[in-house]
C-alpha cells in the first residue's frame, strides 16, 4: 500500500525517530514522546523480569508444605518484593507510560505531549524511585507486604522499610507527572476536527487513568510519608501505643490502592477495544457507552475501597455501603465486555497473535471481575478475605487482564514502534503457552482460597499440597510462555520483516503515518473529519 | 475423639468442611452466585468463539446491515446483570448482619493475638495456646484483642474471620453444630512466623466440652482471678467499699453511659474500661478530679481481660 | 510609566499562543488538585484524631501558639495581596512595579518562615515536641502526641512548600529583571501566582483546622 | 508617576485591595471567636468563616470567576474528592 508522503518502510533514511540520531544523549535527554515511551518499555521490562523471578521463587517454595526451601523471612521478603515491583514498577506504568507516551500524541494528531520536558522528568523520577527499590533489595529486602500495614511496618518490622517506602513515594510522582501530561494533552493538543467522540477509545481510557493518577496518588504519597515519619522519627500518627488507629492508615492506603487497581485495568480495556476493532475490521459496538463507561469507572472506583476492610472492625454501615457500591462499579466493566462481544459479531475476524491475546483477555477478565463480585459480598468476604481466593482474583485481573492486554498491544503496535514485523507463528505459540500456563497456575488457587488457605503463608497445612504443586507446575509453563515473546521480539529487531505503514489495515491516525513514524509524527498536521473506526471505507492515506 | 477425621487425613480436599449452620448458608450463597455468574458469562465465551470462527475473514457469510449502536440492548446488558447480582448483595448483607449481632446468652471466650501465637481464656479460667475447644449447639462469642500488630482470627469451618486490633476489642460469634477437628489460622500478615500462628479448633459435644473443662486445670473462674487482681493492683484502695479517696463507683458500670467532663457521655464497654485503666487521662469523667495512675505497661492483656470480667460481675453487690 | 509589550513566546509543539497559555494554566491546576489531596490526608488525620480523642485534642490545641498562628495567617494574606498586585501589574506591562511586588511577596513569605521558626523554637522551649529529647509537657495524656505530631507534620509540609515557593519566586524575579521578559513570558507570572495563592489557601485551611476549631 | 498612572494603579489594584480587606476581616472574626469561645459549638461558625475565606481566595484571587469552565471543573473536582474521602470515612468512624 503506497504511502505517497513518506517512502514507507525505508529504514536508514533519517526520516524516522529511531534512526534520526544514535547518540546516548539523544536517548537519555530526549523530549520525543516516542523515545520516552521506549525508555519506559525497557525499564519496566527489566523490572518485570525481576518481579517474575520473585514470583517463580515463591511458587518454588510453596511446592512443599513445611517451607524448607527458603526461610520464612526470605519468603516474606520475596512476596513483598514481588508485590512492590509488579504493582508500582511494572503494572501501573506498563500501558500508560509505554503505549500511552508513544501513541497518545500520534492518535490525536499532535506533534508531542503538552509538556515534553516534564515527560522526560517523569521517566527520571521513575528511575529514582527504582533506585530506592533496588537499594532496598540489595540491603536485604523488606518484609511488610506491598500493603505496608501499620503498626507492623512502623514498629515491629526490622527490615529495610524506609528505603522501600521512599521508593514508592518517589515513583508516585512519576505517575502524577504522566497523568498531568496526558490530561492537558488530551484537552489542549487534539488536531483540528478531532472532537472528543472522534478519539479512539484507547485515548478515553488513558484520560480516565490520568484522572485516577491525579486524584489518587497524592493520598498514598502522604500515607507513606506518615509511615516514614512514624518509623524514622517516632512522629506517630497511627501508633496504637499512643492511641492512634492503624485502621486509619488502611483507609488512606486503600483510598488510592483500589483506584490503582483500575489504573492497571483501564488502559488494558482501551488496548483490547483497539485490538478487537482492528481484527474484526468493524466499528466498536456502542462507542459512546464504552467511552462514558471509562470515565464512569474512573469516578466510581473512588467510592469502593472499603471492600478491602470488611473484617477489620469497620462499622457495619460503612461495610454495607461499600459492598453496595462495589456491585455498582462492576456495571461499566460489564457493558464493555458485552460491547466487545457485540463488536466481534459479524466482523471480519483475523486470529493473529494480538487477537488471540484479546480473546484470552476477555475470557480471563470476565472471570476475574466476577470473582471480584464474590469478594464484594459481605458474608462471602468474611470467609474469603486474605485467602488464596483473593490472590487468584487479582491475578486473573492483573495477569489475565492487564498482562495479556499489554502483550497484545505490544504485538499490535510493534511494527509502529520498530518498523519490524514479529514472527506470527511464534507469536501464537507464545500466546497459547501463556494462556495455558496462567490458568493452570491460578485456577487451583481459587479452590485453595475457598478451602481456607490464608495468603502470604510460608508454611501451610499438608492437605493443600497437591493444589499448590499444580499451581507451581503451571507457573513454570507461564514462565516459558513469557520467555517466548521476549526472545522473538528482540530477534525481530534485526531479522523481522520490514513493516508497512498500516500492516493490519486498521483505522486511527497512528496508522496513517510511516512505521516507525518521523520525529514530528506527521509531515502535515492531519485534519479529522471521519468517525473513529470507520471500517466501512478503505484504509485512508494521509501524509 | 470420635468426631470427623482430622483435616490432614484428606488427600485431596476440594470443599471445606462446614461446622455451623451459617457456614452452610454461606456455601448456598456461593453456589447460587456461581450459577448466576455462569449464566451471565458462558454466553460470552460461546459467542466469542462462535463469532470468531463463523465470521473469520475469507469465509463467505452474511455480514450485512451490522448495527453498531443500540441503546436498548446496551442498557439492558448493563442493568440486568446489575440487578441480578444485587440480589446477592442483599443476601450477603443479611447473613453479615446476623454475624454482627451475637445473641445475649453466648459463651464468651477471650482471645489475645500476639506475635505468632494465640491465647484463649475460657470463662472458667481455663487458658490454652493456639488451640481452641468449643461446645456445639451453643452460641460462642470470641472477644479478641491484639498485643502488638494486627492479626486476624480465621475459622474456615465457620466461614468467619475477624481482625484483632491493638487497643480495641473486636468480636466474632458462631454456633457450631458438627463435632470434629478443624483448622484455625491467623489470616492478616503479621510478620516472620505469620504462617506458624495457626492451631486446631476442637468442636466437641457439650458433654465432652464440660469434661475437657474440668480436667483442663484451672482453679478459679475468670472473674475470680479478676477479683484477686482487683486487690493486688490496688484498685480496691480507691474503688473498693469504704475507700477514703473519692473515686467513681464501679458497681453496675458495664454498659452504662458515663457522663464526660466536656459534655456528652460514652457507653462503658470493654474498650472504654480497658482504655480508662491504661490511659486514665483520656475521656475525663464529669465531677471527678483525675488522680488515677496509668497502668499502661503494668497490667498485661490477659490480666486486663480478667479484671474486666470481674468488673462486669460487680453488680451493686460490693 | 512606560507600559512594556505583554505577550508570550510560542514554543515549538504548540499551534497557537492561547493553546500554550491555557495548557500551562490547566497543567498547574491539575498539579494543585494533587497538592490539595496531599494535604487532605492530613486534615483527615486531624479530624479522626479529634473524633477519637476529643479531650486530648482540645488540651493539645490550647497549648499551640494561637497568636503566632494568627499573625502568620495575616502575613500570608498580605503576601497573597502583593502577589495579586504583581499579576495585575504584569498584565498592564509595568515591569518595575511588578518586580517590587514580587520582592514584597518573597519578603512576606520569608517573614512567615521566620515566625514559624520562632514558633517551633517556642514549642521546643516549652517541651511541646514529643519526638525530641527531653520531657514532654503533656506526657500524662499520650493521645495529645497524635495531634501534636499531625500539627508538626502539616506545618512542616506547608513550610517545605513555602520554601520552594519563595525560592522559585526569587528565580522568577531574577529572570523578570531582564528587559524583554514580559513580552515573552508574562504567562509565567500568572501561573506562578496561582501556585502562591494556593499555598496561602492551604494555610487558610490549616490555621482553623489546627489552631482554632479545636480550642 | 503621573496622575493618570495613579488612577491606573488604583483601578488595577482595586479588586486585590477589597479581597485583602475581606480576608483580614474574616481572619479577625475567626481569631476573636477562637480567643473568646463565646458559645459551646463555636467551631461550626469558625468552620463557616474559614470556608468563606477559602472561597474568596479561590474565586477572586485565583480568578476562577472569569475562567473557562474546564479550569473551574478542575478546581472544584479536588474539593469534591475531599468530600468523598471525608464523607465515606466518617460513615466508618461515626457509626462504630
Amino acid at each position: 500500500m503506497r504511502d505517497p508522503a513518506t517512502p514507507h518502510g525505508t529504514i536508514g533514511q533519517p526520516s524516522d525517530y529511531l534512526h534520526a540520531r544514535y547518540t546516548l544523549r539523544s536517548w537519555f535527554f530526549t523530549t520525543d514522546h516516542k523515545r520516552i515511551g521506549l525508555l519506559y518499555l525497557a525499564s519496566i521490562t527489566a523490572f518485570f523480569v525481576l518481579g517474575a523471578i520473585a514470583a517463580g521463587l515463591i511458587r518454588l517454595c510453596l511446592v512443599v508444605p513445611n517451607g524448607q526451601i527458603f526461610t520464612n523471612d526470605t519468603y516474606n521478603k520475596l512476596f513483598t518484593m514481588h508485590g512492590v515491583i509488579m504493582v508500582w514498577f511494572f503494572l501501573i506504568p506498563s500501558i500508560p507510560s509505554t503505549f500511552g507516551n508513544f501513541l497518545l500524541p500520534l492518535m490525536i494528531g499532535a506533534k508531542d505531549v503538552a509538556f515534553p520536558r516534564l515527560n522526560l522528568l517523569s521517566w527520571y523520577v521513575f528511575m529514582t524511585g527504582a533506585l530506592f527499590t533496588m537499594i532496598t533489595l540489595i540491603l536485604g529486602g523488606v518484609d511488610t507486604g506491598w500493603t505496608f500495614y501499620a503498626p507492623f511496618s512502623t514498629t515491629y518490622s526490622n527490615t529495610y522499610v524506609i528505603p522501600a517506602l521512599l521508593g514508592v513515594i518517589v515513583v508516585g510522582f512519576s505517575s502524577i507527572l504522566t497523568g498531568l501530561n496526558f490530561v492537558v494533552t488530551v484537552h489542549k493538543m487534539r488536531c483540528p476536527g478531532m472532537t472528543w467522540f472522534r478519539m479512539p477509545i484507547f485515548i478515553w481510557t488513558l484520560y480516565a487513568t490520568s484522572l485516577i493518577f491525579l486524584l489518587g496518588t497524592p493520598v498514598i504519597t502522604l500515607a507513606l510519608i506518615l509511615l516514614v515519619m512514624e518509623r524514622a522519627f517516632h512522629i506517630g500518627v497511627f501508633d496504637p501505643r499512643l492511641g492512634g488507629d492503624p485502621v486509619l492508615f488502611e483507609h488512606l492506603f486503600w483510598f488510592y490502592s483500589h483506584p490503582a487497581v483500575y489504573i492497571m485495568v483501564l488502559p488494558g480495556m482501551g488496548v483490547i477495544t483497539e485490538l478487537v476493532a482492528a481484527f474484526a475490521q468493524k466499528r466498536v459496538f456502542g462507542y459512546k457507552f464504552v467511552a462514558y463507561a471509562s470515565i464512569g469507572l474512573a469516578s466510581i472506583t473512588f467510592l469502593v475501597w472499603g471492600h478491602h476492610m470488611f473484617v477489620n472492625g469497620q462499622s457495619q454501615l460503612a461495610s454495607t455501603v461499600f459492598s453496595f457500591l462495589s456491585f455498582a462499579v462492576a456495571v461499566p466493566s460489564a457493558v464493555k465486555v458485552y460491547n466487545w462481544t457485540a463488536t466481534i459479531h459479524k466482523g471480519n475476524i483475523r486470529l493473529d497473535t494480538p487477537m488471540l491475546y484479546a480473546m484470552g483477555y476477555i475470557g480471563l477478565f470476565v472471570l476475574g471481575g466476577l470473582t471480584g463480585l464474590f469478594l464484594a459480598t459481605l458474608a462471602v468476604d468474611a470467609h474469603l478475605h486474605d485467602t488464596y481466593f483473593v490472590v487468584a482474583h487479582f491475578h486473573y485481573i492483573m495477569v489475565g487482564g492487564t498482562m495479556l492486554a499489554f502483550l497484545g498491544g505490544l504485538h499490535y503496535w510493534w511494527p509502529k514502534f520498530t518498523g519490524r514485523m514479529y514472527p506470527e507463528a511464534f507469536g501464537r505459540v507464545g500466546a497459547f503457552l501463556i494462556f495455558i500456563g496462567f490458568n493452570v497456575t491460578f485456577f487451583p488457587q481459587f479452590i485453595l482460597g475457598y478451602l481456607g488457605m490464608p495468603r502470604r503463608y510460608h508454611v501451610y497445612p499438608p492437605e493443600f499440597q497437591l493444589l499448590n504443586i499444580l499451581s507451581s507446575a503451571g507457573s513454570t509453563i507461564l514462565a516459558v510462555g513469557y520467555f517466548f515473546p521476549m526472545i522473538y521480539l528482540i530477534w525481530s529487531l534485526w531479522f523481522g520483516k520490514r513493516a508497512p505503514a498500516n500492516p493490519w489495515q486498521a483505522r486511527g491516525l497512528e496508522w496513517t503515518t510511516s512505521s516507525p513514524p518521523p520525529p514530528h509524527n506527521f509531515a502535515v498536521t492531519p485534519r479529522v473529519d471521519f468517525e473513529p473506526y470507520d471500517y466501512a471505507i478503505k484504509a485512508r492515506e494521509v501524509g | 475423639m470420635n468426631g470427623a477425621p482430622g483435616p490432614a487425613q484428606y488427600p485431596l480436599l476440594l470443599w471445606p468442611q462446614a461446622a455451623s449452620h451459617a457456614a452452610v448458608h454461606v456455601d448456598w450463597l456461593i453456589f447460587a452466585f456461581t450459577a448466576v455468574t455462569l449464566l451471565l458469562t458462558v454466553p460470552i465465551f460461546l459467542a466469542i468463539t462462535y463469532f470468531a470462527l463463523m465470521y473469520r475473514s475469507g469465509r463467505q457469510v452474511d455480514r450485512g446491515h451490522t448495527v453498531d449502536r443500540n441503546v436498548k440492548i446496551e442498557l439492558s446488558w448493563m442493568l440486568i446483570p446489575f440487578f441480578l447480582t444485587l440480589a446477592f448483595f442483599a443476601w450477603g448483607a443479611q447473613i453479615f448482619d446476623v454475624e454482627q449481632h451475637a445473641p445475649a446468652n453466648s459463651l464468651e471466650i477471650q482471645a489475645i493475638g500476639r506475635q505468632w501465637m494465640w491465647k484463649f481464656q475460657h470463662p472458667g479460667g481455663q487458658a490454652e495456646i493456639n488451640d481452641l475447644h468449643v461446645p456445639t449447639g451453643q452460641p460462642v462469642l470470641i472477644n479478641m484483642i491484639s498485643q502488638d500488630v494486627i492479626h486476624s482470627l480465621y475459622l474456615p469451618a465457620f466461614r468467619v474471620q475477624m481482625e484483632t486490633l491493638p487497643g480495641r476489642y473486636t468480636q466474632l460469634w458462631f454456633t457450631a453444630n458438627r463435632p470434629g477437628e478443624y483448622r484455625l489460622y491467623c489470616s492478616e500478615y503479621c510478620g516472620t512466623d505469620h504462617s506458624v500462628m495457626d492451631g486446631l479448633l476442637y468442636v466437641m459435644s457439650p458433654r465432652d466440652y464440660a469434661h475437657w473443662l474440668s480436667q483442663a486445670g484451672s482453679s478459679q473462674s475468670l472473674a475470680a482471678l479478676g477479683k484477686k487482681l482487683f486487690s493486688n493492683y490496688g484498685c480496691s484502695g480507691c474503688h473498693g467499699v469504704g475507700a477514703t479517696i473519692r473515686a467513681p463507683d464501679l458497681a453496675g458500670l458495664y454498659g452504662r453511659p458515663v457522663p464526660m467532663e466536656g459534655g456528652g457521655s460514652v457507653i462503658a464497654d470493654d474498650t472504654y474500661i480497658r482504655d480508662k485503666i491504661l490511659n486514665p487521662d483520656n475521656n475525663l469523667i464529669a465531677g471527678y478530679k483525675q488522680v488515677m495512675p496509668s497502668f499502661k505497661g503494668v497490667i498485661p492483656e490477659d490480666e486486663l481481660m480478667q479484671l474486666i470480667a470481674y468488673i462486669k460481675t460487680m453488680e451493686s453487690s460490693s | 510609566m512606560i507600559a512594556e509589550p505583554v505577550g508570550i513566546e510560542l514554543v515549538g509543539h504548540f499551534a497557537t499562543v492561547s493553546q500554550q497559555r491555557e495548557a500551562a494554566k490547566l497543567g498547574l491546576w491539575a498539579w494543585l488538585v494533587t497538592e490539595l489531596l496531599l494535604f487532605a490526608g492530613l486534615f483527615l488525620c486531624a479530624l479522626i484524631i479529634r473524633i477519637q480523642h476529643p479531650a486530648a485534642v482540645t488540651l493539645a490545641a490550647t497549648h499551640l501558639k494561637f497568636w503566632i498562628g494568627a499573625a502568620n495567617t495575616a502575613v500570608l494574606i498580605c503576601s497573597s495581596f502583593t502577589m495579586s498586585g504583581a499579576i495585575a501589574l504584569s498584565r498592564i506591562g509595568w515591569r518595575a512595579g511588578m518586580l517590587r511586588f514580587m520582592l514584597a511577596t518573597a519578603g512576606l513569605g520569608t517573614l512567615f518562615l521566620g515566625l514559624k521558626g520562632f514558633e517551633y523554637y517556642q514549642d521546643y522551649v516549652e517541651h511541646m515536641v514529643p519526638f525530641l529529647a527531653g520531657p514532654y509537657v503533656l506526657a500524662r495524656d499520650q493521645a495529645t502526641r497524635l495531634f501534636v505530631d499531625v500539627y508538626f507534620i502539616t506545618t512542616a509540609l506547608h513550610g517545605v512548600h513555602l520554601i520552594t515557593g519563595v525560592s522559585i519566586l526569587l528565580v522568577l524575579t531574577w529572570q523578570a529583571s531582564r528587559p524583554h521578559f514580559l513580552a515573552r513570558h508574562q504567562n509565567r507570572i500568572e501561573v506562578y501566582g496561582l501556585y502562591w495563592h494556593f499555598i496561602d489557601l492551604i494555610w487558610i485551611i490549616v490555621f482553623p483546622v489546627l489552631y482554632v476549631l479545636n480550642r | 508617576m503621573t496622575r493618570t498612572d495613579w488612577a491606573m494603579l488604583r483601578r488595577v489594584l482595586r479588586v486585590p485591595c477589597i479581597t485583602l480587606v475581606a480576608l483580614v476581616a474574616l481572619l479577625a472574626i475567626n481569631v476573636a471567636l477562637g480567643a473568646t469561645l463565646p458559645f459551646r459549638n463555636v467551631w461550626i461558625v469558625e468552620a463557616g468563616v474559614a470556608a468563606c475565606m477559602v472561597a474568596i481566595v479561590l474565586l477572586v484571587s485565583m480568578d476562577l470567576l472569569d475562567e473557562t469552565p474546564l479550569i473551574r471543573l478542575f478546581s472544584s473536582i479536588g474539593f469534591f474528592w475531599l468530600l468523598i474521602m471525608f464523607g465515606m470515612i466518617l460513615t466508618d468512624y461515626l457509626y462504630r
